[in-house]
């Protein structure tokens, strides 16, 4: 349990790290930590399949991705660095305390502690529950990726225009 | 649970209902149709609220293609108005009431009826409002967005129909804030930064009374379930929620503390203040005042202080106004508050003399005050400007102004044999009869001030030395009407026993007492 | 005698005027003159047919106690005939004086209006009624001073104004009356004079006092004196509204209320009289135009009226109301005159006519039996009343006898001076040549001046025929029951005839200082004290329409205040702080987005935390 | 048939990507045509009867768990006028074709969204289609050409995130304590009192608040609006947040909640929180969008407001203020688009008497506005007039005070908005301003005659709503 909870709050510090954090890569290291320690926490609560997929595509693809989307970006100068981190520190502190303040206002519930998840029937096998019981959200998923799409169209067709 | 869908439920029923000589009783909620014939007169109150409210909006149409032909139409409609009004009156001195009703839900059922009350209402309102229409031919010929003049002005009598001759509360609402919102874009004519800000602030202010006295409704509601006047008619309504309602009425009939959006009105074109101020609009508020309190509800001792101390101060307050300021109209205009605080006097006595009084008043005044501001009109729109001391000796060059001016003047302050005369002696006597003697004493001083100011006006506008050119009188039509008005409040005097029938018949019907 | 023919006395002078007032006037211009005399002489017709007749009748009119019920009586009856007489004939001078002015047509019309309602106000016995006839008055009040020659219009709203007060007086006594009394038929209400009932008499009598122009509601004459036409100051200031205000003034302390001795209103009304006496004696002392002297005197001799009437002893009511006769008789005259002077002399400024006796003898005459009469010269008919009025003052307060003697000292002084002035000495204008005035002046006055001298020498004509009905059982037992005859307390003429040889000592002594007519009053005039006071009052500061003026004025810009600061409350006071609140609202909106979240999850951890503490209230 | 309401413009979207290039000046018309079938089908309320028969494998084969009733045909209805709205003001803003066809694309992709709001009964597919809805709105927004485009579309993003926290969150809630997710899973949990079903509760109803704009949730919804080309405002003001923040209320209040407390209670704060925040924030606005997305909230408020009254008036009234808030803000927005494309500004200090250049344009927005700010005879009354009434019955006498004295603020920066642009002396600065195109002029007019309409029939209509249940 005292392990469990030590994850737990490792994982909302790296969550906070990568959020106050001025440096892309910084950041996307952040939150790679986050994303491994989430799929730890996944794991040994027994959702496995979850873990795998957090571990692959949040903890691994993403973070590919945005290090190298910042290794493509120019490093600020010390002096913007500076002032930027200064600016931030001050927009950003309240994040911390509106966390321990939930926090606080969570341990405020007396929730049943024993809570038992009730499935619903289809024990398990992701792609029965997926399709027997939540073809609407499917849908909606698919919708959500096709307008992920057409933003694609959008914003990129608009960027072209842009530099003509 | 709510649903979409179509389906004509229920039915529209057209009733007529005759009580002969009593005090109207509760107005049965659904009738079936009786015949066709008895929808006669059913027909002649539709015309009256609807030949004004649903024919204004053909005018800008008319205006499009013929500008008389759109003028002389406006006239028309509220002269139908007029005339079907005074259609009702044989059969409002028999005590007859007249009732047409569309059944509704929850209570919204769309009624009209016309009792003498409501008739002798609908009479000042549309016989002023058609002079005043006749006016605007040759005065609103000037200007600038005509259709929307005529328009407004037309579904502001129209609304004001509508309200005089609804028995329902949230239709009563429903027109009077129609009224509110034909006055903001008439106040607003000229279109000026300042005359805009006017408009706005006298449609805030008569907005932020109405919304009150919506509360108010609502509160009545609570109580007893219904809207329907007729319904609730015999209860004793707690103080609170009379207040309530009658922060709405003080609003609209621009009675102290509520008063100075009136005057500020005033930059709007003269027949529209001789609309708002004189005629129409600002009486709705005593109009529903002797609708709720006298003719509904059972009168509370206590609002009679409360309402008479308000009214005190309003005539007193706006008289000393009206001798201190130098704009023609808004001088006017503090005396319209001013005389507004004499009809809440008569009404709030709760006597029958008293509410006669203000009935009398509402005509009297409605004909003078409608006079003192088409004078004002004419003598702005020759003399270019309203600031009295830059007029002066226009009694040379426009004498039928100066002289019918002075006859409505002469009216305004009570003087025999003109009509206003008997209103203003009739309300304080009924302070006097109900031992208000101070309240009597107050009113007094304030007839005593609008002696002075009026004279003031008179002397400053039309005697002494002219300022400049002495500018001429262009359009008789103009005068003929400020003439009639003239001769009209003369008349209105002599002939006293005729409104005075009709008033003691309402009075009868209100607090069943014979007057 | 039908009822038609009292609503005639009404109707026909009505319709007379407006006749004239619809006459087209340019083919003739003598028709108004002509229709108004007329219709005046019919009117006096019927009067006369109608007197000894007693006749009432009332039509339902609007409701409330109103009523159109008119009603001849002994009293009204004698006051019709005046009002008859008196406009008889001032129409027929005015034909001739008013002949070429502008304004005939005008004036004629409302003439005739005016004796409509006057004849209509006395008829009434209705109180509303009445108020409607009275206050009806005001209008052509004003109307004919506005048809005046010179800017009449200032004096035409003082007077509207100054009478219309009194007017609102006047109609707050009747509502207090009809209410106290439970009905507004004149002939039925008999009230007691205490508390409220008080108040609604001095009400009513304010409103008399007003229309019979006693102080302090008068100074409105002097100035029309100037600028109305003449025989409009005849007519209205001269007769016909002192025979209304004191027919009215009676009535109430007859028969509306009842007056007596005891009552505290009595020393009231005896001392507004004799305020009234001195106070504008000694004005009109001073005066030194024709016509505005007269009009003072016109004020001051209301005040004896009102003293008589105050007395509440049949004496002194029998004295002032034929003081109110003969007044109406001899000031008419004297008015007159003035017109007459006015006519040929081209004015009325005692400085500089003079010697106008020998041009002018038929109205010099004339105005000396009416100055003899005003002054209180036997046998002439002001000798008599004020005699008797004498006798009542002086039963009631030795005071009041002497003040109203004082009256009577200055009254032959300023007539001394004036008829000294005027038609004696040296004509001063030499340049114009002044004829006598045409027959149709002149015989109104020579009228008016017989009647002097035929109701003082045969006074048992006017007093057992008019005055003495009025007052009906009240008679019974008190000096035999009339009052007629030459006065028998000798002691009173006595003094009389010696303040009348003093105003002589004093006139022939001022004239004797200054060397002329005009100056036989300048030692008073100038006199330490006096002369301060003279100089406040040309200056107008002691008019009480100054004085209203000025505390209207100030109270009115109190109120103005009040009602801006009221304003403030909406364009200031609400509109400013709406924009405030928005204004504060607007700021915390920086567009940092960081901020949003922020707010967002404030606003939830609080949601969540409301939900938390109703449950864990809820346990 | 309610399955076509997903299916059509999702089949609609992916074959107008098939047409040759040269023909997508269709796809608005496209779009036009299937959002007045929509709205025709809820008028007619055809869709939950008609296709028993004919589409029954379809909808075997696709399992969608949806049902229909008065408030989904409500909102759909809204969505059919307001898209057609948008859509017309679209064809006459936007220049390029290619521009107006992914419009047309995102419309029908965010309509799709729409409706699965409308018609699911589920948590958590309510959840899934506020997302779409959201996607293709910030899409929309995004596509706009001014400097504040992204900076509005991020915000909306962004605080779109913080609403999906929360509702995942909530979910899984929802899951812990009552072990289901379906509305009326919820309600059994919520009956019996749990603690942890109302936090859930509370935390999606924050979800929904972040979305609906309700103050203090509500800091996204000015700058995306105002960023946002005009006829994506049109469609964003007049649908987008409502069904996706204060329809899912209405609908969760209505079968979930039924009024118990502290739900009732959080309803009745925020919205009349919102209500006067909301107001006066836009009582000093200069610009003209954004003095109308303030107004938007507030407006919004009320119709949370009205889900704390009684329960079954409430709806109504709620329903009812919905539809009118929806058709007259669209058209403020539409009023907004023409005079800005005549003036080339947005400024409202910059603008005075342009009632006399663009007399339809200013008389249409006039009823709009009055409507709003609750003024009779106009349908915006009736709906205050009920949400009151809603209020008054449940004995809320102070939210009623504050509902109805928060109008005279509403009125307030009506007027100023009326003064400022429309009603004062035209200027000289203006004097080459003309009235829109016909084509801008057509949703205004349809609009604020829908708006006059219900006004002046309201009793009738609210008999024929009654008709049904009440």
């Amino acid at each position: 349990m005292i392990w469990f909870t030590l994850l737990l709050v490792v994982l909302v510090l790296a969550a906070l790290w990568a959020s106050m954090t001025t440096t892309l890569l910084r950041a996307t290291l952040g939150l790679a930590l986050a994303s491994a320690l989430l799929s730890v926490v996944m794991f040994s609560m027994g959702a496995t399949l979850a873990a795998a997929m957090e571990l692959s595509v949040c903890a691994g693809l993403i973070s590919v991705v945005l290090v190298s989307v910042a290794s493509l970006t120019r490093p600020r100068s010390i002096q913007e660095e500076i002032a930027s981190r200064r600016s931030r520190l001050r927009r950003i502190w309240p994040l911390p305390l509106v966390l321990i303040a939930g926090g606080v206002a969570l341990s405020f519930v007396h929730a049943p502690v024993d809570i038992v998840l009730r499935l619903p029937a289809g024990d398990g096998d992701v792609r029965t529950v997926l399709w027997s019981m939540r073809q609407l959200d499917l849908f909606g998923q698919i919708l959500i990726l096709l307008a992920g799409a057409l933003g694609v169209l959008v914003l990129f067709r608009k960027e072209a225009k842009d530099d003509d | 649970m709510p649903r979409l869908r179509l389906r004509f439920a229920g039915d529209l029923a057209i009733i007529r209902r005759r009580a002969k000589g009593t005090p109207s009783g509760a107005l049965p909620g659904v009738q079936q149709m009786e015949s066709v014939g008895n929808m006669r007169e059913g027909i002649v109150l539709l015309v009256a609220v609807f030949a004004p409210l649903a024919g204004a909006f053909l005018l800008p149409l008319f205006g499009v293609w013929s500008r008389r032909l759109r003028d002389v139409s406006a006239l028309v409609m509220v002269l139908a108005s007029l005339g079907a009004s005074v259609a009702l009156v044989p059969g409002a001195l028999r005590g007859e009431i007249v009732a047409w009703s569309i059944a509704g839900p929850l209570g919204l059922s769309f009624s009209l009826s016309a009792d003498a009350l409501a008739v002798f209402m609908a009479i000042v309102s549309s016989l002023v409002g058609s002079i005043i229409i006749l006016f605007s031919f040759d005065y609103i010929r000037h200007y600038e967005n005509q259709n929307e003049y005529y328009t407004m002005a037309v579904v502001f009598l129209g609304a004001m129909m509508g309200l005089v001759f609804s028995t329902n509360l949230v239709y009563l609402y429903v027109f009077w804030e129609i009224t509110g919102i034909a006055s903001w874009r008439l106040i607003g004519f000229y279109r000026g930064k300042a005359d805009v800000l006017k408009a706005d602030k006298a449609f805030l202010m008569t907005a932020f009374g109405a919304l009150v006295m919506l509360i108010g409704i609502l509160a009545v509601y609570g109580m007893t379930g219904t809207f329907d006047l007729a319904a609730m008619k015999g209860i004793a309504l707690p103080l609170g929620i009379s207040a309530l309602l009658l922060v709405g009425l003080l609003s609209k009939s621009a009675t102290l503390p509520f008063q100075t959006w009136l005057p500020d009105a005033g930059v709007a074109p003269s027949p529209v203040t001789a609309l708002l101020h004189a005629a129409v609009l600002v009486k709705i508020g005593v109009y529903v005042f002797a609708r709720l309190f006298l003719s509904t509800f059972v009168f509370d001792e206590a609002l009679r202080t409360i309402v008479a101390s308000i009214a005190g101060a309003s005539a007193l307050v706006s008289a000393g106004a009206a001798l201190i300021e130098t704009d023609f109209k808004r001088i006017v205009a503090y005396s319209t508050v001013s005389q507004i605080g004499f009809i809440f006097l008569g009404l709030a006595m709760g006597n029958a003399l008293g509410a006669a009084g203000a009935l009398l008043y509402i005509l009297m005044h409605g004909l003078a005050k409608a006079g003192l501001f088409l004078s004002a009109g004419i003598v702005e729109q020759n003399a270019g400007t309203k600031d009295i001391t830059k007029l002066g000796g226009l009694i040379r060059s426009m004498p039928w102004t100066a002289v019918a001016f002075l006859l409505c003047a002469f009216s305004v302050m009570g003087i025999p044999p003109f009509g206003g005369f008997f209103s203003k002696y009739m309300v304080i006597s009924a302070a006097v009869s109900g031992d208000q003697l101070v309240f009597g004493a107050v009113f007094l001083a304030g007839a005593l001030l609008t002696i002075l100011y009026l004279f003031r006006l008179f002397t400053k506008v039309f005697l002494g030395e002219p300022h400049g050119v002495l500018a001429p009188e262009t359009s008789r039509l103009m005068v003929a009407c400020v003439v009639l008005l003239a001769a009209l409040s003369l008349v209105g005097g002599l002939m006293v026993g005729w409104p005075s029938d009709l008033a003691r018949v309402a009075i009868s019907q209100m607090l069943g007492v014979a007057g | 005698m039908t009822p038609l023919l009292l609503i005639l006395t009404i109707a026909v002078p009505a319709a007379a005027g407006l006749l004239v007032l619809l006459l087209p006037s340019r083919r003739a211009p003598w028709a108004p003159a002509v229709l108004a005399a007329l219709a005046c002489a019919f009117e006096l017709a019927l009067a006369i047919y109608a007197f000894p007749h007693d006749v009432a009748f009332a039509w339902s009119w609007m409701g409330f106690g109103a009523e159109f019920a008119l009603k001849l009586s002994r009293f009204s009856a004698f006051i019709l005939l005046g009002i008859a007489t008196f406009s008889f004939l001032v129409t027929a001078y005015s034909a001739v004086s008013m002949a070429k002015a502008s304004s005939s047509r005008r004036f004629h019309a409302w003439v005739l209006f005016t004796v409509a309602l006057s004849a209509g106000a006395v008829l009434a016995d209705n109180l509303i009624l009445f108020l409607v006839f009275w206050e009806g008055l005001l209008l052509t009040l004003f109307a004919m001073i506005a048809a005046g020659k010179t800017r009449p219009f200032a004096t035409a709203v003082k007077a509207f104004v100054i009478v219309g007060v009194t007017d609102l007086a006047l109609m707050f006594g009747v509502m207090l009356t009809g209410h106290l009394a439970g009905t507004l038929s004149m002939s039925a209400i008999r009230l007691p004079l205490d508390g409220l009932g008080a108040v609604a008499f001095l009400l009513l009598m304010v409103g008399a006092m007003g229309k019979a122009g006693a102080m302090p509601f008068h100074s409105w004459i002097p100035d029309a004196a100037i600028d109305a036409p003449l025989p409009f100051m005849a007519l209205l200031p001269g007769s016909l509204e002192k025979l209304l205000g004191i027919y009215f003034l009676a009535r109430i302390s007859l028969d509306l209320f009842v007056l007596t001795p005891e009552s505290w209103v009595s020393p009231v009304l005896m001392g507004i009289g004799a305020a009234t006496i001195l106070l504008a004696v000694l004005m009109a002392l001073v005066q030194k135009d024709y016509k505005k002297l007269l009009a003072y005197h016109a004020i001051s001799q209301v005040g004896y009226m009102i003293l008589g009437i105050g007395t509440a002893l049949p004496v002194g009511i029998v004295g002032g109301l034929f003081h109110m006769l003969n007044n109406a008789i001899y000031k008419s005259s004297l008015f007159l005159s003035a017109g007459a002077v006015e006519k040929e002399a081209g004015t009325t400024d005692l400085r500089e006519l003079g010697g106008l006796g020998r041009s002018m003898p038929i109205t010099t005459l004339c105005f000396l039996i009416a100055a003899a009469s005003i002054s209180g010269v036997p046998p002439f008919n002001g000798f008599f009343s004020k005699e008797l009025v004498y006798d009542g003052a002086l039963e009631r307060g030795w005071i009041f006898y002497a003040i109203a003697l004082g009256g009577s000292f200055f009254t032959a002084a300023s007539f001394l001076k004036l008829g000294h002035a005027a038609f004696f000495g040296k004509p001063t204008n030499a340049k114009r040549t002044v004829k006598e005035a045409p027959w149709p002046m002149l015989l109104p006055m020579i009228v008016l001046a017989g009647l002097c001298i035929v109701f003082g020498v045969a006074n048992s004509l006017p007093l057992e025929r008019l005055v003495q009905p009025v007052l009906g059982t009240a008679m019974e037992g008190a000096h035999g029951g009339t009052f007629a005859g030459f006065p028998t307390n000798m002691l009173l003429v006595g003094l009389t005839a010696g303040v009348l040889a003093l105003a002589v000592a004093n006139h022939a002594f001022g004239v004797h200082r200054t060397g002329k007519g005009i100056g036989a009053v300048d030692h008073i005039h100038h006199a330490p004290g006096l002369s301060s006071v003279y100089t406040l009052q040309a200056t107008g500061v002691l008019d009480p329409y100054r004085m209203l003026v000025v505390v209207v004025g100030v109270a009115s810009k109190g109120l103005y205040a009040l009602d801006r600061a009221i304003d403030w409350v909406y364009s200031g006071l609400a509109a400013q702080s709406a924009l405030a609140a928005s204004w504060v609202l607007r700021r915390a909106h920086n567009g940092n987005v960081n901020r949003y979240v922020l707010w967002a999850l404030a606003g939830a951890i609080a949601v969540v935390l409301a939900v938390l503490a109703v449950m864990g209230g809820g346990r | 048939m309610s399955d076509l309401l997903l299916l059509v413009p999702f089949v609609a979207v992916v074959l107008l990507y098939l047409l040759p290039k040269r023909a997508r000046a269709v796809g608005l018309w496209v779009a036009f045509g299937i959002l007045a079938l929509e709205a025709a089908a809820a008028v007619l309320d055809r869709f939950a009867t008609v296709d028993v028969g004919l589409l029954a494998p379809l909808e075997k084969l696709l399992g969608f768990h949806l049902a229909t009733d008065g408030l989904s045909g409500l909102v759909i209805l809204c969505t059919g006028l307001v898209g057609m709205a948008a859509l017309l003001v679209a064809r006459r803003t936007l220049e390029s074709v290619n521009e107006r066809f992914l419009f047309a694309n995102l419309v029908l992709v965010a309509v799709v969204g729409i409706n699965g709001m409308a018609m699911v009964r589920d948590l958590f597919s309510l959840y899934v289609f506020v997302e779409v809805t959201a996607v293709a709105t910030v899409i929309l927004v995004a596509a706009g050409r001014g400097d504040h485009v992204l900076e509005g579309a991020w915000k909306y993003i962004f605080l779109s995130v913080v609403a999906s926290v929360l509702m995942l969150t909530s979910l899984g809630f929802f899951l812990l304590s009552t072990g289901g997710i379906t509305l009326d899973a919820a309600r059994t949990g919520l009956a019996a009192n749990a603690p942890l079903a109302w936090i859930a509760m509370a935390l999606f109803l924050c979800g929904l608040f972040v979305k609906g704009a309700m103050v203090p949730f509500h800091g996204w919804l000015a700058d995306a609006y105002t960023a946002a080309p005009a006829p994506v405002s049109v469609f964003m003001a007049g649908i987008v947040t409502k069904a996706s923040g204060i329809f899912a209320l209405l609908r969760i209040a209505q079968s979930t909640l039924g009024g118990a407390t502290p739900g009732r209670e959080i309803l009745l704060v925020v919205g009349a929180v919102t209500i006067v925040v909301g107001a006066f924030l836009a009582l000093t606005q200069t610009n003209f969008k954004r003095m109308l997305a303030y107004s938007s909230i507030s407006q919004m408020g009320y119709i949370v407001l009205a889900l704390g009254g009684d329960l079954h008036l409430g709806i109504l009234a709620a329903g009812l203020h919905f539809f009118n808030h929806a058709v007259s803000k669209s058209q403020l927005f539409a009023n907004a688009a023409a005079v800005e494309k005549q003036l080339g500004t947005l400024d409202i200090d910059e603008m005075g008497g342009l009632g006399a250049r663009m007399p339809v344009t200013a008389g249409t927005s006039a009823v709009a506005s009055l409507s709003i700010a609750g003024l009779p005879p106009l349908a915006g009354f009736w709906s205050k007039l009920l949400i009151i009434l809603a209020l008054w019955n449940a004995k809320e006498y102070a939210f009623a005070a504050v509902a109805i004295l928060a109008s005279l603020v509403t009125l307030a920066y009506f007027l100023s908005l009326q003064r400022k642009v429309f009603f004062g002396k035209p200027l000289e600065k203006w004097a080459g301003a003309r009235e829109a195109s016909a084509g801008l002029l057509v949703p205004a007019v349809a609009l604020a005659l829908v708006t006059i309409a219900l006004g002046i029939g309201f009793p009738f209509a609210l008999r024929i709503l009654l008709g049904g249940g009440a």
